[in-house]
């Protein structure tokens, strides 16, 4: 418990998420920092290159285990899981549109790929050991709710507009997915004589782009924070609570079928992360109707900055007392 | 030196129906257009500011030249779309030289 | 199909007011407007070039489909802004698709 | 508030000759404009899309509120220009502010 | 003295040095060498980002002395200060109109950030210790220099307009203050830890950065003075005196409040630069009269590379005859 | 033989060739992968300014041999004389009409600067010494192309609009060309002092900004392959077969003059490889009415593939068996 707290606390010191808060109180306060759109999408692209990378050279070193074909299970039943609960509970707390609320519930079905570093970065740190190939899981986590949301939705303005096309490469092609995928199959079959070449890019200067990223992550959710219009008490709660609820569903599954305690928490961490790059882009244009005040605003601005500031430690906490 | 009448269409909508919106323009008949980039906006449904992490939200504006026959055309066509997707559509009047070439 | 006359304003300022030109049209009655970026220009208070490191000298043209009585507020408006401020301001006739939008 | 008739032209070309047709502007007696920047277009000579790798190909649009003398002026030097280069250039009615600035 | 012009001679071939001279060949001579606008913003914020960061840790290491306090006072006297000097001096010698001086002489009390990273990579170079809390000096004296600017120019457009908000988030939240303060403190908290995870980025990477910056201010520069139309000879002589003579003072003012000799420089340094980010931007909405044409020239164009080839060798050769 | 294949299978497992093709997989396959355009220039900047300045410093080291005239003069030979040889060819199997026949014939004599980057790192994983002042010969390569597809195309459309400046900047001024020879020029004064400030970032760092670049050449080279239109049998074996010739000549004149082996390797990649940023440049302004449709799509998404894939292997066993 004490150690919990201690390594909150170095969580909270760490320069990445040190810089997230500088970059909070920023727009909080109107600052005109600013990080220019396309070296955000950059940073962006680095920050998946490099995780997809080093996942693929660890998961070459350590072999395909019979965990990962576990944690993809519990990934995939989460994506697609999530969302409906979600949607029931928005439903009955909120007074939002059917179309808003399905949309939001596909973002918490989703998940977060800096909340996925940061969480890493804190098991590494906290001396937790998990598969490289969770990686690979990230990704498979990325979808399925954009198609339990379409359910719940009954359909969207996409298929009447001919925007199907659009809307299926949006979901399957999406840049992330297939970037975290292929810099996986990269790392995969260039292994340690590829690593030794990238070393120095996806470590140290990853850490580098790292703090930038989130600098600019700060900098963003303040900002709609600020902007938003449309944020209740009811929202509030369900963008800090849901993701605790998804974290215990998903610590609850991967105790059932007996996952690695590592690599449970890796998925507890990104059960409880929500999406706000691939998710929102595939609403504008499957649920054009959907207000983005609400969905991007509790995922960017709420839960975002809560999972990285609490919940991480908290779901690494939690998965230690259960599997320890 | 002759110039001709012609119409001038300026459609904005956003950035991810584009390349819907330039396969209607295509269908419609316009031989040319240009395609410019947006950095806030403000409408119905909302405001938004590009760098503020609205994905999927920054809008385009279309610039074409073209007949008055093409533009009514196009304006049918988008008379529907409209009907779900944000944006705005005008019409208006210009002069251009090489008639020949809208 | 059904066409309504309307105004265009085109406005042309420096980014770090633009802001406060957005807050003009807001108080005037300006339902929707469009900010786009620019890269170089020309005018009374001389040259300027992106990327030739003129912080605050960048422009934003501001456009905005409006009726004509919104347009006269927002001009008489800007008639005083220009006094002090670099920039332009142009007003046109055009014709939109769901006139009551606007 | 006191309006002015004036002339809007609007003139896309390829940005390597950007700083060429600035030069007929001020040759013909333009005392300010606006270049925007574009990000995919269609027209005679093919398509293009910015970030697809075709340097050179990449428009701009230049944006001059004139009187029209000057408007004729830039247009005879500009039929010249397109015999060789690709590009559109449109000129329409406008309404400005302060007509003594232009 | 020998050794003065040694050390003159390695700045000069210094790599940063070398292709910020790179970059004004090219720019003088039409090259159509550029850097894209994003990537210059990008590269200003790491340059800000990194020597913030490193201010911090080393002022955690090394704790705040009574240094501090005084190197504070000479700096915020002289960013309040230098503009009434240079304010007289310019209207006295130039026909610059009231408005355009007043902004003009902003410029100078204000400070120019690469001038101070350049200045101290020179000054450890030449073995001169000196205070890691500089960095939290430098970001004080950025904005002082704003207000004695707009007393100077009896008021602005900003209050007439209604801008007066926007000109003080420009000042107090400007962008480069708040990063560089920021930094500082991510820095001060995060410590060696944290130093232990960014010490790439921020030490080799850096590096790099600064070059690829230095060549674009290159380039920038100049375009700008190749393109000067309002230059006339007694503005370019003031360009090159005045920080002389601010830096004189600033010696003076050390001396006589017995600061360490590597503080002095460090202030010295400070004092001769002229803004050329925060202060044009904060210009164009408080005296938007004001002619960007001189102000930019000036600081940019004449003064920025006359401190970054002759300036820094001399300033720290005079610090070591007045210190030494 | 074994040796050979072993080692293009070593260069089809790195990370950056390995990116290229998921790159250009996701490309194909309409992903919404994209690098932001001012992302993709600002990567070409670093890989032309570390190329460069690392060339520079080797060269400090070696000095200059007899060698660097011979690789000057075969290379200048090969950039004026290609052309004509790929234009007779074009005109003889294709149906372009003359423009853009010249035009894409300057691509094939004019040189890619990442073909070079990744030749040179397989002829260094490979063991092949080289002279660091190949760097030069691939700048004084660049240009000279264009000037024989403009005799060729009967003159072009910029003498007759007064663009003839512009198109002696485009040339002579040249922002590859310039950066290149500066910061060779840069490495060359600053030598093993300055290499010392900039090793992580000209090496390690540089592999990362290789490998995201090379993504991007993927993605571009991928889409333009999609929607060429253009595209006849003939153009694409030229745009094979022409490489094969070139290097072959290359390796011709090398042996005459009696290149190292090292050197010949260089040259033969370099007269293989085909431009695709500074040449398109040039035609816009020179030969407006030729089709960049045909040109780039040649040069950019057959040649500059088939070289980093296949092309470079073979061309280093040739050389290897010629001069072995
Ligand atoms: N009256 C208008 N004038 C110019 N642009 C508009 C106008 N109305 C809407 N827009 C643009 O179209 C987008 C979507 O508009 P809306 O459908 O009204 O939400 C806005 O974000 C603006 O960028
Ligand atoms: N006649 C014009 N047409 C288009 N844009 C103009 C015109 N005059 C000025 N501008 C733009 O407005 C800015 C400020 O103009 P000015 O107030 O005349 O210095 C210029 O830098 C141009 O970007
Ligand atoms: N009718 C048009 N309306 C608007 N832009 C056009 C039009 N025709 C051509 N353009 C633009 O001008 C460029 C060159 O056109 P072109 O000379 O027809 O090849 C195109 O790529 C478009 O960006
Ligand atoms: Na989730
Ligand atoms: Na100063
Ligand atoms: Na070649």
């Amino acid at each position: 418990m004490v150690e919990s707290l201690q390594l909150a606390l170095t969580n909270l010191l760490t320069p990445a998420i040190l810089f997230f808060l500088l970059g909070f109180g920023a727009g909080w306060f109107k600052s005109d920092l600013t990080v220019p759109e396309g070296a955000a999408k950059t940073l962006a692209l680095v920050l998946m290159l490099s995780i997809g990378f080093k996942g693929g050279v660890e998961a070459a070193r350590a072999g395909l285990s019979a965990d990962f074909l576990k944690a993809a299970g519990v990934g995939l039943t989460l994506s697609f899981g999530i969302p409906i609960l979600a949607f029931g509970v928005l439903r009955l707390i909120s007074r939002l549109d059917r179309t808003t609320a399905a949309a939001t519930a596909a973002h918490y079905g989703s998940v977060s790929i800096v909340t996925f570093v940061a969480g890493t970065e804190f098991l590494r740190v906290s001396g937790v050991p998990f598969g490289g190939y969770m990686v690979a899981v990230v990704a498979l986590m990325e979808t399925p709710a954009i198609l339990s949301a379409l359910i719940l939705a009954g359909g969207g303005a996409a298929g009447r507009q001919g925007l199907r096309g659009e809307l299926f490469r949006e979901v399957a092609l999406n840049g992330s997915v297939v970037l975290l995928i292929g810099a996986f199959l990269v790392g995969l079959l260039s292994g340690d004589a590829g690593m030794s070449k990238m070393e120095v890019f996806v470590g140290p200067v990853f850490q580098g782009v790292l703090v930038l990223f989130l600098l600019d992550m700060g900098l963003v959710a303040a900002r709609r924070l600020s902007a938003a219009r449309s944020l209740t008490l009811p929202l509030v709660a369900f963008a800090i609570l849901m993701p605790l609820a998804s974290s215990v569903l998903s610590l609850g599954l991967s105790l059932l079928l007996g996952l690695s305690p590592g690599n449970a928490a890796v998925l507890a961490i990104l059960a409880a992360s929500a999406s706000y790059i691939a998710v929102p882009a595939a609403m504008r244009i499957a649920l054009p109707d959907a207000d983005p005040g609400v969905y991007l605003t509790l995922s960017l601005a709420v839960t975002f900055p809560f999972n990285l500031v609490f919940g991480i430690p908290l779901y690494t906490a939690a998965t230690a007392a259960l599997f320890g | 030196m002759q110039l001709s009448k012609r119409k001038k269409l300026e459609i904005i909508v956003e950035a991810p129906v584009l390349r819907r919106v330039e396969a209607f323009l295509a269908e419609a008949g316009v031989r040319g257009w240009t395609v410019l980039p947006s950095l806030a906006g403000s409408g119905d449904s909302g405001e938004w500011r590009s760098g503020d992490f609205t994905p999927g939200q920054e809008k385009r504006l279309i610039y074409a030249l073209v007949t008055t026959e093409v533009a009514d055309r196009v304006l049918t066509r988008l008379a529907d779309f409209f009907a779900d997707y944000p944006g705005v559509a005008a019409v208006s009047d210009v002069e251009v030289m090489r008639g020949d070439k809208f």
